[in-house]
């Protein structure tokens, strides 16, 4: 587990949380076949939260966050993104895929289009920005990310942190008000996870409502308001990370950090 | 709207899609009642029942020109089975030498195999055939060469006759047969070589046995061409086994087996052609085993020979027979350019002959087309099954 | 494409005209590619009688077996190719032939060296055919009445049937007379093979239209007896631009050139279109000692063919 | 353990060049060709029968006659020798390439497209080249049809505004929505065809630049080739439909994709040309002839396009969930998606697998000469070969015939590598 | 680097070296084409040596132990392994193959036998074991590597680390007198390193002779009796492992060091 986030000083004070509720699970289920993978679940997230979702593989952590920009479908209960309810309706379905960034564990850049394009490819068909526009917004969010100078190369000559990188960058472009991370870091070489945790805790200080899927301990002390703990398929305990880490109350929980801090 | 719900966005367009499929169908199938109609034709398969009137020159089973058009029909059936199977032993002979020769480390044999499946697989099968049919009627003498005192042909050996309709074999007959009639006899034969195989899968076994009980493996060649050859040839020699020499008659040879130009043309060229088709299977089913392989396996101190059998021979297969088996398909497909050489397969009789004379177009290419579809289906669950048997386990 | 052919042939300018891929005599392009033989004279009196043109053709090479689908597709207006008029291609394949130009028969040609003088010879030979004809049945049921056994050849063209009887992988080759005249003719040395004297079967050979067009049937009908009439009246090639100028003193030949009568109107033509028939193609008896006669390679007599005035069977009913 | 095991070393040891038995001829002979007692005489008995086969060869094609009008002059020439009559190709050479009824005066026309072809398929075949080149590549096929059938150039160039029309009506209305791009591009179409169509004078064939021909006369090698390349480009967007049908979650669309593709595989080519050639024309509605050249084009596309269909459902399959998901999540839609993100890099890993059905595809069109049309096979087995002064000479016309054909399969399989390699270096 | 073998205790009273010679290389040198890629080797391993091969990529390690098997021929020079000299003579080299196990980086078992049957392939073929001794003394293998519960699964369906275990069972099952590893560790997961290291220590521990090319300096504190270094396929340095590290005595090795330690 690298620790490097925690060497960045960060200013806390910046990051604020506001009343307004952006994401409102209730009562959700859903099943894979016979499989029933979430089970209950009841979450409200509000703007500016920074949310670290951690637990064992297989317990649905990935399902969950998929469900909030509906690349699953849920079969019980409701959610509320950002005001509008995930209905089966496909309006709706395109409102909350352009309010909501999500960045993927493998990072899926488009490898046939040079990093602008990748970028600039969803502002332009769907939120219809003209193509100056779309790649000036671009060049900003590159900027951020501190790659502009990459633009014009492709994703394949890119390393895996840049790549994750431009992932989150292309997920900017949209404006998203709320951004999904599905352990955006676990695909990357040590050195590498230290460049997108900066990119991420500087989204977060900027007051960006997340959603992380990660084990990295480290940035969930960091930036989190809350450590959400998930074990097959329900949400086992939730708390404010130092408390989580500190003292765990489930059992299952404290088996589960003395495994992943362990070694 | 519907199209703008999840659920109902897909049944709007299966709908929609159902609608313009109703709707083709309705237009083509109105089209083809009014056609009918306006010819005075209608659909109908009584024809199949009624006398077919002409002769076919290679025929399986009993067929005169009294005999139904669905007689004929079965008569091409049989005939495209029989060109296609012989066709698929033979292309899978040539396409496996020609597979392992590119790979071999002879240069020249490499070069002189990459030659043969360049020049054979860009060259249309047609005209394959076409030209070994060619060399069968323009190259090889006609039996009236073989006539007369200064008779430019002769027999090869006395036993087998080059002709330009085909190629005459000496056939085997038996004098004093224990049953009457020749099928009989014959099946005792295969009675006696299916048992032969069945005593050589035990001897292997008993081998296997021994060689887990010692852990030396008995040679057993000796073993299986005795239990091969020694049952079979005394049988028939009990039962007076006799060559009857095909010699030329009146206008033709007679006597002995006769295999038809136009079969070996097509059978040849299929094989030749198809054979280059497999033989880059093959050859790309050996390459997909990694050298890893063969260098783990000769590490562990296995022979060349062991390594093919028992290390990247198992693996390759898994990787070489699906692309087999739809070559075989391919050449149940390709035997239909039998109409080009006059071979009589299903396409020449039912799709040809039948069609012309019936004037039942499209009774006639339906069932065509039913039948290759058939085969096709069967292929296809062979290979399936077979894919599922030899999946490599994985996590 | 079914009521209504002549008008469609009209509006199109042109006529599909289905022929052989290739019989010397008959129908076969030359050497500069234009289509010359007898049927294609009855194809060229047709398009001169309706388009006014007799190069107004678009010659469609059929074998034996496409023939028929693509008459009763439509893809041609008519079939003129040595077609034998049967009962079955009558009242099944639903065809209506409009008349006899060639009275044939079913003949063999064999190599002069086997020997061979009567088919009934022919006992295990390996005979070329030609399918989806009626040789390949008459054949079949020529040696099963007279008991002996043969080898067929199936084989789609002339051509290739010739290659095959050539290069000696068939013994025999069958198909109608004329036709064995046609390509005796085109072989090297013609006089090395023989036409045995045996005809086993009647061809009646003629063009053919679809059933259930009866105006077409009429104006193919009349286009091709017009021929017969002409040689029938004396009306030539030669002679006709006289006659139809100056017309004649016989009645017939006025109807039939348009000068009495409204024959033209009647078919759906106008009053010219035997004078250009005539003149395009000659009569009957010109076009066949052109294309088949004394004039041509192949050489046949006229035989059967010959005006029922000289005791053949060729009569036009009367242009009334 | 002792520390003499210590061990530096102080100098380089330069590299020096192998023993000569490591390298050179010799070694290179004696690796390839005699290594093994077997191997030898392999290499003997496979220098004795290139032997043989170039002793029979040679002769025949070094006494080629090039300069007779028929067999027996070209027999007299030989006196006996073995060679090659050669002169059937120089003096049928125009049907040979052409037919027997293409107008001679005309031949420059196919040439002509034939030329353009090089250009119009160059910006498909190497990505290098510059996009716009493409713009050639759309104009192309209205072209060349005028070309090789010549006739009103209207007609075309109706069909082509049609077109273009459509690709307008998308571009405008697709940024809408995709269905709305996509019905109004073909009411868009179908309205400049109709009134176009109309406007056309009837007599404008007549008088045009090019004389018409009728695709009847079309024949020789380059009816294959024509119905080569026609298929081929004709079949890619059915193709290309079906593939994006048999992978749809929609049961019906997903089962009409699969029964298509798999019916067409099922049943040879030949079958199909039998209903083009006897059962397509029931179906349609009476009074429309339509030619058969049409009909087998139509035959052939949908055969190739069902192989073409199945090439590409591997592209799709090659690539990863995780693209589609990406697309999904950035809000583009499924028409969006196809176009901008999945089809692209399918198409691209597709293309070696189309070339190969190409090639098949182009070789099987000699199966035409079996309805008789006479494609270069046909031309050979028919006119040719039956004429009195060329019966007899097979192997100069059928070798004719296979080299030509390997020349161009062999040519576009070459190419095919080349690309399968470059796109393996290429997929960074 | 991982680090991990270091945590366990070995006992390096037990590894005894013999002063029999087990392999002899003298003035060995290899050519690809005209490529010069081992130059002038010469080393002598004595029974129950256990030497570690370290150097640059493309320095020549894996050459050098993969002509040891003749897996690769030599063209210059002697190379005598367990008394019998490699030459082209078949008999030799089958004889030696049987007496040398090599593991692979990439574990190369055949995946369409099970682990068991990949075990006794050699033993019943090559040996002529019986079977049910050679699945017995595969059983042995497969507990000393600990995974004998997986002996009836196919290789896909075990982890890298598993797989490479049963590689090394699969070698001593055929008793070797001599072990190679070729960068065994190289293709793995870091959890999984420990996993195949300790199998390694172990048999040093039993005294097998072993050449292993590795990168693991760990590994080769812990065990090894002498580290060769080499360079564009020179053997440039050799020594004990103390003084290998910590006291380089050239150029080159100090370089390589200072690269392989430094992060
Ligand atoms: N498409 C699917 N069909 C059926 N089961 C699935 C599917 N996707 C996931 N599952 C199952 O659902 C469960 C939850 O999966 P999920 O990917 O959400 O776990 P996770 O917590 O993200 O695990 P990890 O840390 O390994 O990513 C797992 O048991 C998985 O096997
Ligand atoms: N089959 C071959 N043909 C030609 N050159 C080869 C071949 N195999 C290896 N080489 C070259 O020989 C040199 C030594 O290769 P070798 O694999 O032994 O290096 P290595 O020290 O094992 O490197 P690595 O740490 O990358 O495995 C390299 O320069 C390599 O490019
Ligand atoms: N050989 C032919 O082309 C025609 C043969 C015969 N007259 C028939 O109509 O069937
Ligand atoms: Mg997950
Ligand atoms: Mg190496």
């Amino acid at each position: 587990m690298s620790e490097l986030a925690i060497e960045r000083e960060i200013d806390r004070s910046k990051m604020q949380v506001s009343d307004e509720v952006a994401i409102q699970i209730s009562g959700m289920n859903k099943w894979y076949g016979t499989f029933h993978v979430l089970r209950d679940i009841d979450l409200t997230v509000n703007r500016g939260e920074r949310i670290v979702i951690a637990g064992p593989s297989g317990s649905g952590k990935s399902t969950l966050i998929r469900c909030l920009n509906a690349l699953e479908e849920h079969q019980q209960g409701q959610i509320i993104v950002d005001g509008t309810e995930l209905t089966s309706d496909l309006k709706n379905i395109d409102k909350i895929r352009s309010e909501v960034g999500m960045c993927f564990q493998h990072f899926n850049l488009f490898p046939h289009l040079t990093i602008l394009e990748n970028c600039t490819l969803a502002p332009i068909w769907v939120r219809k920005t003209p193509k100056k526009e779309a790649i000036e917004r671009a060049m900003h969010f590159l900027e951020k990310v501190k790659i502009p100078d990459q633009a014009n190369k492709y994703p394949g000559q890119l390393s895996g942190g840049q790549q994750q990188r431009v992932a989150i960058a292309r997920s900017l472009c949209m404006k998203p008000r709320i951004m999904l991370f599905d352990e955006p870091t676990s695909a990357l070489d040590p050195e590498m996870i230290k460049e997108v945790l900066d990119t991420m805790i500087e989204l977060a200080e900027e007051g960006m409502t997340m959603l992380c899927v990660t084990h990295e301990m480290g940035f969930a002390r960091q930036v989190a308001n809350r450590v959400i703990f998930m074990d097959a398929g329900q949400i086992v305990e939730q708390n404010e990370p130092e408390e989580f880490f500190n003292n765990p109350k489930s059992e299952r929980t404290k088996l589960f950090l003395s495994q992943i801090l362990g070694h | 709207m519907l199209i703008y719900d999840t659920r109902y966005r897909s049944l709007t367009f299966q709908v929609i899609a159902a609608l313009v499929l109703a709707l083709s169908f309705w237009f083509l199938g109105n089209n083809l009642i009014q056609n009918l109609r306006a010819a005075g034709l209608n659909i109908s398969y009584s024809f199949l029942g009624e006398t077919s009137g002409y002769d076919i020159n290679q025929v399986l089973i009993d067929y005169d020109s009294r005999s139904t058009h669905l007689r004929a029909a079965i008569v091409g059936i049989l005939n495209t089975l029989l060109v296609a199977f012989f066709a698929c032993i033979t292309a899978t002979i040539f396409g496996v030498i020609a597979g392992v020769l590119r790979l071999s480390n002879n240069w020249l044999v490499a070069k002189v195999m990459s030659v043969y499946v360049e020049i054979f697989r860009n060259i249309p099968v047609l005209i394959w055939i076409i030209i070994i049919f060619t060399i069968m009627t323009a190259v090889l003498p006609g039996p009236r060469a073989f006539r007369g005192d200064n008779a430019t042909a002769s027999m090869v050996l006395d036993l087998f006759a080059f002709t330009n309709r085909g190629i005459y074999i000496p056939s085997p007959h038996f004098e004093s047969g224990l049953f009457d009639s020749a099928v009989q006899n014959w099946l005792l034969v295969i009675a006696f070589l299916v048992g032969s195989f069945f005593a050589t899968r035990r001897v292997s076994a008993w081998a296997t046995a021994k060689q887990e009980a010692t852990g030396v493996r008995p040679s057993t060649f000796w073993i299986n061409l005795a239990i091969w050859f020694v049952p079979v040839i005394l049988l028939m020699l009990i039962m007076g086994l006799s060559w009857e020499v095909p010699a030329l008659k009146g206008f033709n040879f007679a006597g002995g087996i006769k295999v038809g130009g136009p079969l070996i043309a097509l059978w040849f060229a299929l094989s030749i052609y198809t054979g280059a088709f497999i033989a880059e299977n093959v050859r790309a089913g050996i390459q997909a085993i990694s050298k890893g392989q063969t260098e783990a396996a000769s590490a562990l101190g296995l022979r060349p020979s062991r390594v093919m059998n028992l290390v990247v021979l198992p693996q390759a297969l898994r990787v070489i027979i699906p692309p087999l088996i739809s070559q075989y398909l391919n050449i149940t497909k390709n035997s239909s350019l039998a109409i080009a050489v006059g071979y009589a397969d299903i396409t020449a009789t039912l799709g040809g002959i039948t069609l012309n004379q019936t004037g039942r177009a499209i009774e006639c290419v339906l069932l065509l087309m039913l039948f290759y579809l058939t085969i096709s289906l069967l292929i296809s669950v062979v290979m399936n099954t077979y894919n599922n048997a030899v999946k490599l386990k994985e996590r | 494409a079914t009521a209504g052919t002549l008008d469609d042939v009209k509006a199109r300018g042109k006529l599909n005209c289905g022929v052989t891929t290739g019989v010397v005599g008959f129908s076969a392009p030359n050497a500069e590619g234009v289509w010359e033989g007898f049927d294609v004279d009855v194809c060229r009196a047709v398009a001169a009688a309706v388009l006014g043109d007799s190069t107004a053709v678009e010659f469609v090479p059929t074998t034996p077996k496409t023939r028929f689908t693509a008459l009763s597709a439509g893809e041609i207006d008519m079939l003129s190719r040595v077609t034998t008029w049967t009962l079955s291609r009558d009242a099944d394949l639903k065809f209506t032939f409009v008349g006899v130009n060639y009275y044939d028969g079913q003949g063999f040609m064999v190599p002069q060296e086997l020997g061979v003088s009567s088919a009934k010879e022919l006992d295990g030979a390996t005979v070329c055919i030609q399918t989806g004809t009626t040789t390949e049945l008459n054949l079949a049921d020529f040696f099963r009445s007279n008991n002996i056994s043969y080898e067929p050849v199936p084989i789609e063209t002339v051509a290739e049937a010739q290659q095959q009887y050539i290069a000696g992988s068939c013994d025999v080759f069958t198909t109608d007379a004329s036709q064995l005249a046609s390509t005796r003719a085109t072989f090297e040395n013609p006089s090395d093979h023989v036409i045995l004297g045996d005809i086993i079967s009647k061809e009646p050979l003629g063009p053919t239209v679809r059933h259930g067009d009866d105006e077409w049937a009429d104006v193919v009908r009349w286009s091709y007896n017009a021929l017969v009439a002409a040689e029938e009246l004396g009306v030539t090639s030669a002679n006709i631009g006289t006659l139809a100028e100056s017309g004649s003193d016989n009645p017939e030949i006025n109807r039939l050139l348009g000068k009495e009568g409204s024959m033209g109107e009647m078919l759906g033509l106008d009053a010219d279109w035997a004078v250009r028939i005539i003149s395009a193609v000659g009569n009957y008896g010109e076009s066949f000692e052109r294309n088949l006669g004394s004039q041509s390679a192949i050489g046949l007599a006229r035989g059967l063919n010959a005006l029922w005035t000289e005791g053949g069977l060729q009569y036009s009913p009367p242009v009334r | 353990m002792s520390t003499e095991l210590a061990f530096v070393r102080t100098e380089q040891i330069p590299p020096s060049p192998p023993p000569s038995s490591a390298i050179g001829p010799k070694k290179w002979i004696k690796d390839n060709l005699f290594s093994s007692i077997p191997n030898t005489i392999l290499t003997i008995v496979t220098i004795w029968l290139i032997y043989t086969v170039l002793m029979v060869v040679v002769p025949w094609m070094a006494n080629g006659v090039w300069n007779t009008s028929s067999l027996t002059e070209c027999r007299e020439v030989l006196q006996g020798k073995t060679g090659a009559c050669f002169s059937v190709l120089s003096e049928r050479w125009n049907q040979i390439l052409y037919g027997f009824k293409y107008p001679v005066d005309s031949y420059w026309r196919p040439n002509t497209a034939l030329i353009l072809l090089a250009f119009a398929a160059a910006p498909v075949m190497f990505f290098d080249l510059p996009r716009k080149m493409l713009i050639f590549t759309a104009i192309y096929p209205f072209l060349a049809y005028w070309l090789i059938w010549g006739g009103t150039i209207l007609g075309p160039l109706v069909a082509l505004l049609g077109f273009v029309a459509g690709g307008f009506a998308f571009m405008r209305l697709s940024f809408k929505s995709f269905a709305a791009g996509f019905f109004g591009a073909i009411i868009a179409a179908f309205a400049v065809w109709i009134i176009g169509g109309g406007l056309i004078p009837e007599t404008a064939s007549e008088n045009s630049l090019l004389a018409a021909v009728p695709s009847r006369d079309l024949g020789g090698f380059m009816l294959n080739l024509m119905l080569g390349v026609t298929c081929v480009s004709l079949s890619l967007p059915l193709g290309i439909a079906l593939a994006l049908g048999r992978q749809s979650n929609m049961p019906l669309i997903k089962g009409i994709s699969v029964v298509f593709i798999e019916f067409v595989r099922g049943v040879p080519l030949i079958t199909l040309l039998f209903v083009a050639s006897v059962m397509l024309a029931y179906f349609f509605p009476p009074d429309s002839t339509v030619d058969l050249f049409l009909r087998v084009v139509i035959m052939i596309t949908m055969f190739s396009a069902a192989y073409i269909a199945e090439v590409i459902r591997g592209g799709l399959a090659a690539l990863p969930k995780g693209q589609y998901e990406a697309a999904d999540s950035l809000g583009l839609d499924y028409p969006q998606a196809m176009r901008l993100i999945i089809l692209p890099q399918a198409l691209k890993i597709s293309i070696p697998g189309i070339v190969n059905v190409a090639v098949g595809l182009f070789k099987d069109t000699t199966l035409v000469s079996v309805i008789s049309m006479f494609d270069l096979v046909g031309m050979i087995r028919g006119p040719i070969l039956a004429s009195t002064e060329w019966n007899g000479v097979y192997w100069e016309l059928l070798g004719f015939a296979a080299f030509l054909f390997f020349v161009v399969c062999y040519g576009i399989s070459q190419y095919s590598q080349w690309l399968e390699r470059r796109l393996a270096t290429d997929h960074r």
